[in-house]
């Protein structure tokens, strides 16, 4: 009976469906395992040694344990960034876009892990054979869909692989370290278009940007492009990561539009969120930031000094500015601080004299304290400020970078080792980002806009997106229970 | 007209709300509150400390209704918002208070009075 | 004074008593210092050296510091799955029986870890004497109490050691990293009987099933038991794990009975803490995942890399499948489609090829989808789809394991490799789970309920766990200060 | 119009004020860069070497990749502790001071990370030249502001550095691992005080108490000082942390005074978060206890052990102790047991045998429920009782580590191995640093006190902290939106 | 003097708040309800399981007045409640009720009646 | 018999609540509402940006009373409710309305009128 009725109701058809479709690709991956040799590279001989049983083929390895058992780790604290941001803006949303918003970081986990896996790496890191071509974009089918990239063997062979390769790691984890990055930067945009974007349109959105915007400046700093080839550095991701994605959310505010009822939208649901959220920020930014040396070595540890000191002077600085302002040193001032600190010696950290974290630090809490008013001058409706934050903090880190670079830390000179030069390429690297993904951004925003409505309706801005666009509740504080009836199976 | 306000158990809302809906009342306005009242209250634990809580979770429904609504629906509420075994009410069940209601306006089309309840 | 009233207090009796049983025992353990060297194995020498003060006998290692770091790690990410799990389940119950539900996760923290401590590990991973008696359970003293358990050595004479050896770690890590999946796979279990089961029965329950259920059936299959032996595979407990807490999860929601008002008691009261817990428990599951590599390796970073993407397509496919359904994509259904991703490619992300970690991901969102809708066909009360999500998609992946088995990962071949018996020994160990978990469990309960009352009163059903369990109230949202009065010490 | 509005608004001033400021430090910097090599002590030639650019000095290496990749987790891991801490506690206050209460440990983060950096790490681990110095304090200029740390060689010539060095690391990370412990003691203090201290008064009383306290209390025992040199011992801080905190607590407490309304003001906002707050606590805790080996060694390992079978333990006894006396076991009777647990394996995690640790956790569980009962008879105001668990458990754990030491675990005889003599030492160590923290607080808090109000009026102790001090609310539950009416740039 | 009690549109609050003062009432009391009326509520999805949900969040406003602002107090809420396109009402706008008010006093001064309202 | 709606200082809950028990008073329902009067609200600050908030957070008290005790309640809430210095009371210290009441029901009994209260 129950069967009968599953098979009646008219929704049911799609299961079967979709059964079929899986129960079809898995055979389509078994003929296409038995091609996958063929169609990948010729470095990709993956399939082709039959190593031992159980052992494998893992005992001829190269790599350093101790770099491979950081980078995993690193890579573990980058995924929780996800979750970090999740609640870092949630919290300071309005109750009813709670959800949405903390969907906008989770949803760039699902879409841009997939696009990364098909055609993102090989995109940013691939290195193209035609060395003009490489100036701008990867090109090597042996890393599209990890055809050709051998579990066993560690990084080799790959634009931007760990610095000089004396621990090396497996290009495995090379690859989901970098995928990661490549998840949060445009979850960071969604802080400037919070609660009005529309849920597909986002994912849309995100899968363009990650593919037109953020692999191509990848590509040009950290996969050895044209601003690598001239000498412009950034750590962490300052640059590709802070910069473009601030920008960005800065011209997608403006083409969306304001929030209905801006300025008067101010009402976070829950700040002690937004605190937790800074602190797993902070926590999974550590393998960020000391992650990006790719090793278990002195300079990630240099990384994580700096970006400590640098974070908690920024809380602080922040703090002071706002006490200056408003007298009032807030606990949302504090975590903005800190966050804002991270973002500017992110592209620091790896390469400024210690003594300089602490300045570094100071100014991006006060920078950026004064980015995020910009805002109320110029009234567009950068809603969480991932402009004044990001952009701001990531601009200035990129050029404090030029200042203070140590080569006694990674070899680069800064202005303080006498090196001007290096000010003004960073200058070069960040304006370009600024250039790019702002014009990038524009047209992906334009383009879309023919094609489909990109921010929700009037009533579901009202009612909130919680509930007009997943159809939940984020909060439910209610002591009437059973308030629901459950809708029978097949009946809608 | 009367505005009937009714603090009942939070568990026997559903009840109530279909009770009402048998005997044609349709509409209604519900809030959380905290009662005290004959009913004693819980004690919590905090580490060992054991604090007494005599504000107990009821559900208040307002609803204004017609002269000749206000027994049925008093009935309704009465009989579904009992608690005990066999329909049989305990303390804690709740209360019935009937307000003498001078005028209502309906925001949608300004409808008045009666007509508009 | 204050002392004499404490003196006087009836409850203050207690406060003697136990503090002189925790002298007591602090004696006993003192001369049990002195007998255990003799109670223990031969093998634990570990009294007997007296190693040089201060660096102590930790030079004389044999382990790989990188792979010991990455264990270390693993086990402290495994063990964050508990409040991850936690704040999963909590956030979709009811309000008022959040902590209850909390409850069932950290209780499997305290009993099972003292369980393992005292048995569990033995009965998992000792290796008996007699090779009948090791097909079926583990049973060797010297693994008791960890008695002789060289805090010292490297990880040697237990079944189930990393493979291979050649980066060998710390028998006590491998002994916690172990620890903790013995601690979740119960924990899991409650999704099912959520909202109506004692506290006290729960402690009891779980501490029965890990020893009667868990244990044995991670000996079968990790501990070179019977399943071993046949050529079963299962990396990180797609079958040990989530097939047996998922069955067992139904069999307990039938066995208890459904919730009062069922099916209209689905009112979750933080969707946000979901989403949340599902971040930890992706964040988390590396360490089970990757960690179940035993070593910093390329093994561990390709497991890695095949759970992100398998996870992340899951999320798609599930809000995916709902869209189909209902034309919804929900923010819990991309967070249930992260974690049934995570369980399906639990047994497999160390054996399959990396391009097919996208094919199990789709799968297991589509197919667990479909598992979480089977309960309102056949209208039993699987509260948080333990059964519909873990066994479900244990089963899919431990299945799809033997699918995509590719030698060039882990020396094992699957049918991509033409090796189609080891499909069938995959079906083999996953139904022998199903039956098994099925068996014991029913009868755990069976008796159980001989002697107890495991469901709880109407009465604290209505007023929720919580209160009339717990005695607490797991979110206030009063403006009311001071709403309670303290009784005094020793009043009641 | 935009800029000249700014430009006229009061508050701009500041603006170009502090820009200034930074332009002026930054110029600083630079000089600085250049004189700081003199002005550092001999060994720090940071700047002098000038390495091959891009690789850096970093080959030149003679730490253990292994044991890095470890202490950069455990330092994240400890890094978690202070979120956790501010759920842990924010979950228990009342509603109105959720935020001021978590702001206690975000602002730890970034007063003591820069009184670290600046001479916190020289005065607790700096070697003085005077050895009669050096028994109480660290005096060595070249840890000043970490001039003279070298970012690129393994931690040599620092007191407490990792045990005979087989595994040694970069200095820097041993630095962030020590500052996160400076940061975490002081945050713990705020239990005690919760619900009425002013935010700046807290912000420099943990400045002072960090310098004053904190630093000479870290440098007798692990900076090589006067009780090392006797031989009393603290794995991971059960003296240096737990007890100078909550000794330090009960002072303040009772200086301070009790909140308005005590007793009856226990009204736990959100239980759900202090348990979140405890997962995270116990996780973090992993980087505390087993990264105080300093090494991903087997040390490590075994102190893993023993920290979770203890905190497994010590949840088990508290929800008994708890039965015993109210029949009840709660949720937060369970997440405080396992921080009792924590708290009294912390000294002793490194040096007592494996099967000693769970009775460590029973006696850590019962004593400290007891110990939190202690205030109900005295009627001292420890709200969220630093001293009733930190102080009692720390005291609790020194002792036992000085019963159940083991020279097979750390080579450090306890009485299980026939010393008593440690359990004097023990002793001794302990009831020093209540004596130390005793005094040095009280004098810190009655100097404060001349200078300054460090209570909260009346108006905002009622009003709520939140409120009253930093001008937000922690969590809003509100259906009404747009509450609130955004005040124009620069009209305040 | 009349106690008006309205139960209006949470996305309105702002905007009756203002009309209330432009008719110069400058006190009310405000709170959180859920409301079961013509509007029909909306459904809520969990993993595959639609559920109907059938009370809606609407404002609660309390507002204690003269006589001789009744009327106005009653047109300017009926005004700016309105949620639908050019200032139409629609269903879920809500309802006022009048109810009489016997006497008030203010806790601060003790004054009674019209004068302490 | 009267329905008394008052609306206090949340602080001063417990003290009227005992304050009632002492004129005999012993059942009450209260709840969570916001005021908007002469009380100035406060300031919220997010990011630099400063933000009005002018509703302020209340205790809303219903309490149904017969004739004789109307007095005693009111008198023992003004008392109780003042939150200035030597018991003087101060802007936002609240309200007190009183209702007429027609009828009340017991649930649990169904008991009506003066004696069901
Ligand atoms: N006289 C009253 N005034 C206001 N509320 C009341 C009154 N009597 C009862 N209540 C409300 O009704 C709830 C249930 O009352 P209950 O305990 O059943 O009444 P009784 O004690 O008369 O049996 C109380 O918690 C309280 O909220
Ligand atoms: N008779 C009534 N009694 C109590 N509350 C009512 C009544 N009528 C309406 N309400 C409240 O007003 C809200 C809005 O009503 P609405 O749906 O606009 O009224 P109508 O259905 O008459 O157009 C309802 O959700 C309910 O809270
Ligand atoms: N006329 C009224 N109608 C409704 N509520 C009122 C009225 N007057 C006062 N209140 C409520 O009482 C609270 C306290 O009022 P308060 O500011 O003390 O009154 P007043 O301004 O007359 O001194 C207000 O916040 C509001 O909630």
């Amino acid at each position: 009976m129950g069967f009968r009725r599953l098979a009646r109701a008219s929704t049911a058809r799609w299961m079967f469906g979709l059964t079929a479709a899986v129960l079809v690709m898995t055979m389509a991956g078994q003929i296409f395992a038995q091609t996958a040799p063929i169609a990948a590279s010729a470095t990709a001989a993956v399939a082709a040694t039959a190593p031992a049983p159980v052992t494998g083929a893992w005992a001829q390895q190269t790599y350093d344990t101790g770099s491979t058992a950081w980078m995993l780790a690193s890579t573990a604290l980058v995924m929780i960034m996800m979750p970090g941001l999740a609640l870092y803006y949630g919290g300071i949303v309005r109750k009813k876009n709670f959800l949405a918003t903390m969907m906008t970081s989770y949803s760039a986990l699902g879409v841009i892990i997939v696009q990364w896996f098909l055609f993102g790496y090989m995109l940013s890191f691939g290195t193209s054979t035609d060395p003009t071509l490489q100036k701008f974009i990867g090109w090597d089918p042996s890393r599209l869909l990890m055809l050709g990239l051998n579990p066993i063997t560690a990084v080799t062979g790959v634009a931007g692989a760990p610095a000089g390769g004396q621990f090396p790691v497996p290009e495995t984890i090379f690859n989901m370290f970098q995928a990661m990055f490549a998840v949060i930067t445009p979850a960071l945009i969604a802080g400037s278009i919070a609660e009005r974007m529309k849920y597909g349109a986002w994912c849309l959105f995100i899968l363009l940007w990650g593919t037109l915007v953020y692999d191509p400046l990848a590509h040009f700093i950290w996969g050895n492009g044209w601003l690598a080839q001239l000498g412009a550095v950034d750590f962490a991701g300052g640059t590709v990561v802070h910069i473009s994605s601030g920008v960005s959310g800065l011209v997608a505010a403006i083409m969306i539009g304001k929030r209905k009822g801006h300025p008067n939208v101010i009402q976070p649901n829950s700040l002690f969120n937004t605190l937790t959220g800074a602190g797993l920020l902070w926590f999974g930014w550590y393998g960020f930031n000391a992650g990006s040396a790719n090793a278990a070595n002195g300079l990630a540890c240099a990384a994580f000094l700096n970006t400590t000191v640098a974070t908690a002077m920024a809380g602080l600085a922040w703090n002071f500015a706002e006490w200056m302002h408003h007298r009032r040193a807030t606990s949302l001032g504090m975590a903005s601080g800190f966050v804002a600190g991270l973002v500017a010696i992110t592209p620091a950290c790896g390469y400024v004299a210690l003594w300089s974290s602490p300045i570094i630090g100071l100014a991006a809490g006060i920078v950026c304290y004064w980015g995020a008013q910009i805002k109320t001058i110029f009234g567009y409706d950068d809603a969480l400020d991932a402009f004044g934050v990001h952009a701001v903090g990531g601009f200035l880190g990129a050029v404090l970078t030029g200042v203070f670079a140590s080569t006694a830390i990674n070899g680069v000179a800064g202005w303080i080792d006498g090196n001007f030069h290096q000010v003004l390429l960073q200058f070069l690297a960040a304006g370009d980002a600024v250039v790019y993904a702002a014009v990038m951004t524009a047209i992906i925003i334009f383009v879309m806009k023919l094609f489909m409505e990109i921010r929700v309706s009037e009533q579901v801005e009202i009612e909130g997106l919680d509930l007009g666009i997943h159809g939940e509740v984020g909060l439910d504080t209610n002591t009437f229970p059973e308030q629901s009836v459950a809708i029978p199976f097949g009946a809608n | 007209m009367k505005l009937i306000l009714a603090i009942i158990q939070p568990h026997r809302l559903e009840a109530v709300k279909q009770a009402l809906t048998d005997v044609e009342v349709f509409r209604l306005t519900v809030s959380d509150v905290q009662g005290y009242g004959r009913q004693k209250g819980h004690t919590e634990y905090f580490r060992g400390q054991a604090m007494q809580v005599n504000l107990i979770r009821k559900v208040r429904l307002e609803i204004a209704v017609n002269e000749a609504f206000v027994q049925p629906t008093i009935d309704a509420i009465v009989k579904a918002a009992r608690s005990g075994p066999n329909g049989k009410g305990q303390v804690g069940d709740g209360k019935i208070f009937v307000l003498p209601l001078d005028n209502v306006i309906r925001v949608s089309d300004g409808t008045k009075g009666g007509e508009g309840i």
